[in-house]
């Protein structure tokens, strides 16, 4: 059956709430709306006022809120509305979400899912297209994952509602729409294992959430160039597969890393950094970043300018020192 | 009502910062004047600028309408629109002087068009093709804000900005309902009460954040009696009726202008459409509910208080919908133009120079092929 | 005091939640019974209970002192003495069940012995040791926190929790002048209110945040003033009358606990001592307004009162006094033994399980030389 | 005259506030108490209370009431008590003040000076010794310098409240007591300017802030081992100087990155990222990073388990790939 990355989402709510009574759903429009993405539509339906409901409008007293639901043994899996308007609650995030376990020696814990919407391409007017991952990841005390496919979506958001921490579940808008063959429920990889979308020996492009796609199509053109592009989807960036990345990267030679962020240590700079230490006697050219540009998040109208796209990835792929020159 | 007079001491009672009872109000919902003790010992404004109310309202409405329209036509990608809340957005602008500052939101393009600025720059940001399409500096309108209550210590700081530079500008923000949740509204009544800032907040209580009705929103008997906790004067008043808005406003104006600090007022009014043209207000609220609304509308009991008073000709009506009609229609043909929108400019304003980093970025994302 | 009876709407009424006027007291500076008038209609707490709160008062003032001079002999890396404010660190405890939940900031340790955590336990935080020295889930007391007001959403939402599991369980939080200033503070009071958590917040208005004084904190006639804009019931008490200070928490516990939502209670206190003992408070007060405060010292004004009912006898004095000691020595002995701190914990605790990375990176850091 | 960090810090914001009516001094304690760490002592009895002055207790009031003021024509200098106490400011940060100028094609501007005390190795409790720079190095629109010298103290600043963008200023609380021979006014390499810090041929150490003494001294035991290190205090994280860090690593050819902040997504990645790009021909060994380690800041008596010390350094560069095996 086709399943989009909303209805996935959704599923996975609804199966990891009928499993776990303790697991609970709260955030601004999340009740009867059902979210603005519609991603937890029909749960308070189905399951009650007490297990998905609407709060006050204020991030940060929703995420602090939660951490003491999670005191009282509860799982909440709160939505942040839009990645900037997560900001608010950056305090709660940094200095008690990613810390509460590592103060008190692993007594007080936090089994809570930050469910934040991210990145543009979607025509969002102001605040409405940050990709914010990279915060997250530079936060120790929080994994970061985020899904490209239908399946991830269910599987890894399964999994951060299991997982006994806290897990900042970062979902690309663009692809909420983003339709597969699935039947549910699915498990795909766990955390920390990236997927190998498509086999390559050529270079390695490594992407993540809504760059998965354009790093496959631009994989495509430049097959048609000749040239053998292998395409890993990280879907965890903390922990992050180094193991899997070093491997591909070691055959191929060469890589390119592609994320919406702008580049200013973002995530794809940790990458870059890792993968030039960590595969450094076998690279041909150095590793190269396709990234959001270093400029606040254009109108809907501009977008395209900052956006990482099918084309400058192959501009990027071009410059990657090859033996002779490549036209893409 | 509490007269701006006093030493600020006593004015830091508790009974002078609490609000009426219940919301002033001037006119009753059928457009008949309401009894003198809803009045809350306020003065009806003069009868030339209700006058001029009501032709703004009008006229905002049908802007409104009009901008909702764009949206099914593609020329805006999102509108917030404010039908309902007419008598807030022309009431809180008519109560300022064209020094003083207003901070909007996204929901408040009709304040913001009520304030001067051109109706194609003010839908600049729905229609996408920049972030704030007037000039804010000129207009003194800031941006239409989008993070909710991120712009009300802004307007404190300004308001206070101004007054150590001997101005008496004072700076009108409005807030939602569901703004007033946000941290920063807290934080931006302290900040102006502390430092007694010339600021008035103006608080549209539409009844809905989004889905999210006021009673999930707050327990409190009434979001005006947030002021008393920060030394701030408040009042309540019924946001559908534009005489007691503009009485209100007038009075709160003139209490920050005098510096006696600033005041908040919460208007009590309706969301009449969805949260914008992409909402599915079906799904959270019953239509019965929106009737009801419907039956109090501000426009439509203006038009009735003014009549009924004889201070208002079918004449004058006709040219004030004749008006808003020209605007409407001006502001669709200007909108039917295909924005021009420069992306060097993206790489100019980051900082006053570019750095070399972008220098090279620019040239590099603007020069590539596609 | 409105009495916690009533169904909720009536109790919402704005009368119902506005403070006393002025600061519930029931015995005066110099250790007098006030004045009934002054009561506010609260019930005494019963003579055993002040008792104890005495004897608690007298370990609480004389463990303080210890924690200081450790201090001076660097065997605590900073402390913040609640010195002044001992009716309000063991008048909140008392208040609380075993069940009940403590959320304290660095400020409370005196509150968190009082509740039963271990002396150095509760040091370790200042000590530097480890963040949290003590484990809040068998104590039922969350870690001192530090990061102003940020504590308070995790109590509104730690007694909806509880109420949710059909618990009774009360969270009380405490709070600075300072900290009513933040953002969180005004998130939970709503979070508490709309959610009816049984939260009661206790703001100790010790009229200085670090330098900062009161005035330049609020322009509230009292912070108490705040509840009634959340629709929580709010209350002032007299902070260095621990008769005063009992009998209104016991109220206010109660109404949390029977489900009528939290309640907002501002003790008027003083910091007696600098903020801590790293700073310098000469430079930015008097030393007159200490002594002023030091005539209202809670503990001889209790101790006044408790003499003046012919409650307290020499010898229990002198009892509580020797406890007080013991306690104190036990304490800087337990101390002066040097910490055990495993590097390794460093590494345990920051996921459930361990990444790869953090096992490469502890075999990295903790392997390597020096 | 041997002048502090702290005193060369008070000396700038004086000698602006002299120069200029309009630049402000405000936060919490920075009044009558001058600061937590007496960085403002003194002047609020030199310019009056109108021109520095204590706020509520509010960092988001605090940067958004700045910003406001800055409408009006103010240059405001704010100070954020500590590191972790600026999160509460992280929505006004990302999303107003380096966002505002952009936002208004260059009408709104925010002359604003976040002065944020930084970084750890003081003894600190909880939350007082974090190193966050790296959240504002990925919010573009925002400049981000820390000074490591007295000299660069004082110039640094002034160049900060001249700037007519905002500028988020990291002082590193470690250095605040640190004292050096210098005549003030002074003025140093402006921002966007690495400086040497050392002379060297056979590897460049990058650091910047906390850690320029920390590679210093590593240089100099590296040197007794017959290294010959060359330390680049980068002053100016954003913009960075691409141009010096290039030309010495491709000089040098080995480059071993030193911060504080945690690894993951921190500026030492987006460094390392950039260095193997620009530098890829050049390098004989992978670009290295010595960071905080990757958990949440450790109490006090645990703190040199995480900071990156002399020897992890030498560790460090021991790893680089020599043709003979140094031992350090
Ligand atoms: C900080 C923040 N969180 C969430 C949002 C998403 N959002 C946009 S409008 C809105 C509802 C606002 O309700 P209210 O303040 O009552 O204003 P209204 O839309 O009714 O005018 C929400 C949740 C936002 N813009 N900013
Ligand atoms: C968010 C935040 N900002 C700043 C600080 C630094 N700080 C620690 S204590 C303090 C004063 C707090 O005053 P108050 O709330 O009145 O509590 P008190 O210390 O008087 O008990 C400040 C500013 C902090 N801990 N957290
Ligand atoms: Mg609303
Ligand atoms: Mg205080």
């Amino acid at each position: 059956m086709a399943v989009s990355m909303v209805q996935a989402l959704n599923a996975a709510m609804r199966d990891a709430m009928a499993a776990d009574e303790s697991v609970l759903v709260f955030g601004e429009d999340v009740g009867a709306l059902g979210g603005v993405f519609r991603v937890t539509d029909g749960l308070t339906r189905d399951f009650g006022e007490d297990r998905c409901f609407d709060t006050p409008l204020a991030e940060s007293g929703i995420v602090g809120f939660a951490l003491g639901m999670a005191m009282e043994g509860f799982r909440p899996v709160v939505e942040m509305q839009f990645d900037a308007f997560a900001y608010p609650a950056f305090e709660q995030i940094a200095s008690h979400v990613a810390k509460m376990r590592n103060r008190t020696r692993g007594s007080v814990t936090v089994p809570m899912v930050i469910r934040i919407p991210y990145g543009g391409g979607i025509g969002g007017v102001e605040h409405h297209s940050d990709s914010s991952e990279s915060h997250y990841t530079h936060i120790p005390g929080l994994k970061v994952v985020t899904p490209a496919t239908v399946a991830d979506a269910y599987s890894l958001l399964r999994e951060a509602i299991d997982d006994p921490d806290p897990v900042v579940f970062m979902e690309p808008k663009k692809l909420y729409w983003s339709k597969a063959e699935v039947t549910l429920p699915v498990r795909t990889e766990r955390f920390g294992q990236a997927a190998l979308r498509r086999q390559g020996t050529d270079l390695t492009l490594l992407a993540y959430g809504p760059t998965v796609p354009v790093a496959l199509e631009a994989a495509e053109a430049a097959g048609e160039a000749g040239l053998d592009v292998e395409v890993l989807d990280l879907r965890s960036l903390v922990p992050l597969d180094d193991e899997t990345i070093a491997a591909s990267v070691r055959r191929t030679g060469r890589c390119v890393v592609v994320a919406e962020a702008t580049s200013y240590a973002g995530a794809a700079a940790e990458i870059a950094a890792r993968v030039q230490q960590e595969c450094f006697y076998s690279l041909d050219a150095p590793v190269l970043r396709v990234t959001g540009a270093g400029i606040p998040y254009p109108p809907p109208i501009l977008e395209d300018h900052y956006l990482p796209g099918v084309d400058r990835i192959l501009d990027a792929i071009a410059q990657l020192e090859w033996d002779e020159p490549v036209r893409l | 009502m509490i007269k701006s007079s006093g030493d600020l001491e006593t004015m830091r009672q508790p009974i002078h910062l609490l609000p009426s009872p219940s919301p002033v109000r001037f006119v009753d919902p059928e457009g008949r004047p309401a009894p003198l003790e809803e009045h809350g010992d306020y003065e009806a404004p003069p009868l030339a600028l209700a006058k001029q109310a009501y032709r703004q309202m009008v006229l905002g409405r049908r802007f409104d309408e009009e901008a909702t329209a764009l949206t099914r036509q593609g020329r805006l990608a999102v509108y917030p629109s404010s039908r309902g809340q007419e008598a807030c957005q022309v009431g809180g602008v008519l109560a300022l002087r064209p020094e003083d500052w207003l901070f909007p939101t996204y929901r408040d393009t009709m304040a913001v068009i009520t304030r001067g600025v051109d109706a194609v720059q003010a839908l600049g940001l729905l229609r996408g093709d920049w972030h704030c399409g007037y000039d804010p500096m000129t207009t003194r309108v800031a941006p239409q804000c989008t993070p909710l209550a991120t712009h009300a210590p802004h307007a404190a700081g300004l308001a206070y900005g101004a007054r150590r530079r001997g101005k008496d500008t004072v700076a009108m923000v409005f807030i939602g309902d569901g703004g007033t949740s946000e941290g920063d509204f807290h934080e931006a009544l302290n900040f102006a009460a502390v430092f007694a800032a010339p600021v008035v907040f103006v608080v549209q209580n539409n009844r809905y954040a989004i889905s999210v009705p006021l009673a999930r929103q707050s327990a409190a008997p009434a979001l005006a009696y947030k002021g008393v906790g920060y030394g701030v004067r408040s009042e309540q008043v019924d946001g559908n009726d534009a005489i007691a808005v503009l009485a209100v406003l007038a009075d709160a104006v003139a209490h920050a202008r005098s510096g006696h600090g600033p005041v908040l007022v919460e208007a009590h009014t309706y969301r009449i459409e969805a949260h914008t043209n992409a909402d599915d207000a079906g799904r959270y609220r019953d239509a019965s509910e929106v009737d009801a609304w419907l039956r109090r509308d501000p426009v439509a009991r203006l038009e009735a208080y003014l009549r009924g008073a004889d201070s208002l000709t079918d004449a004058e009506i006709d040219d004030a919908r004749r008006e808003a009609e020209d605007f409407a229609v001006r502001t669709r043909e200007r909108m039917a133009a295909e924005p021009v929108c420069e992306p060097s400019e993206l790489f100019e304003h980051v900082f006053a120079s570019p750095t070399r980093q972008l220098h090279t970025e620019r040239d590099r994302l603007l020069g590539e092929r596609g």
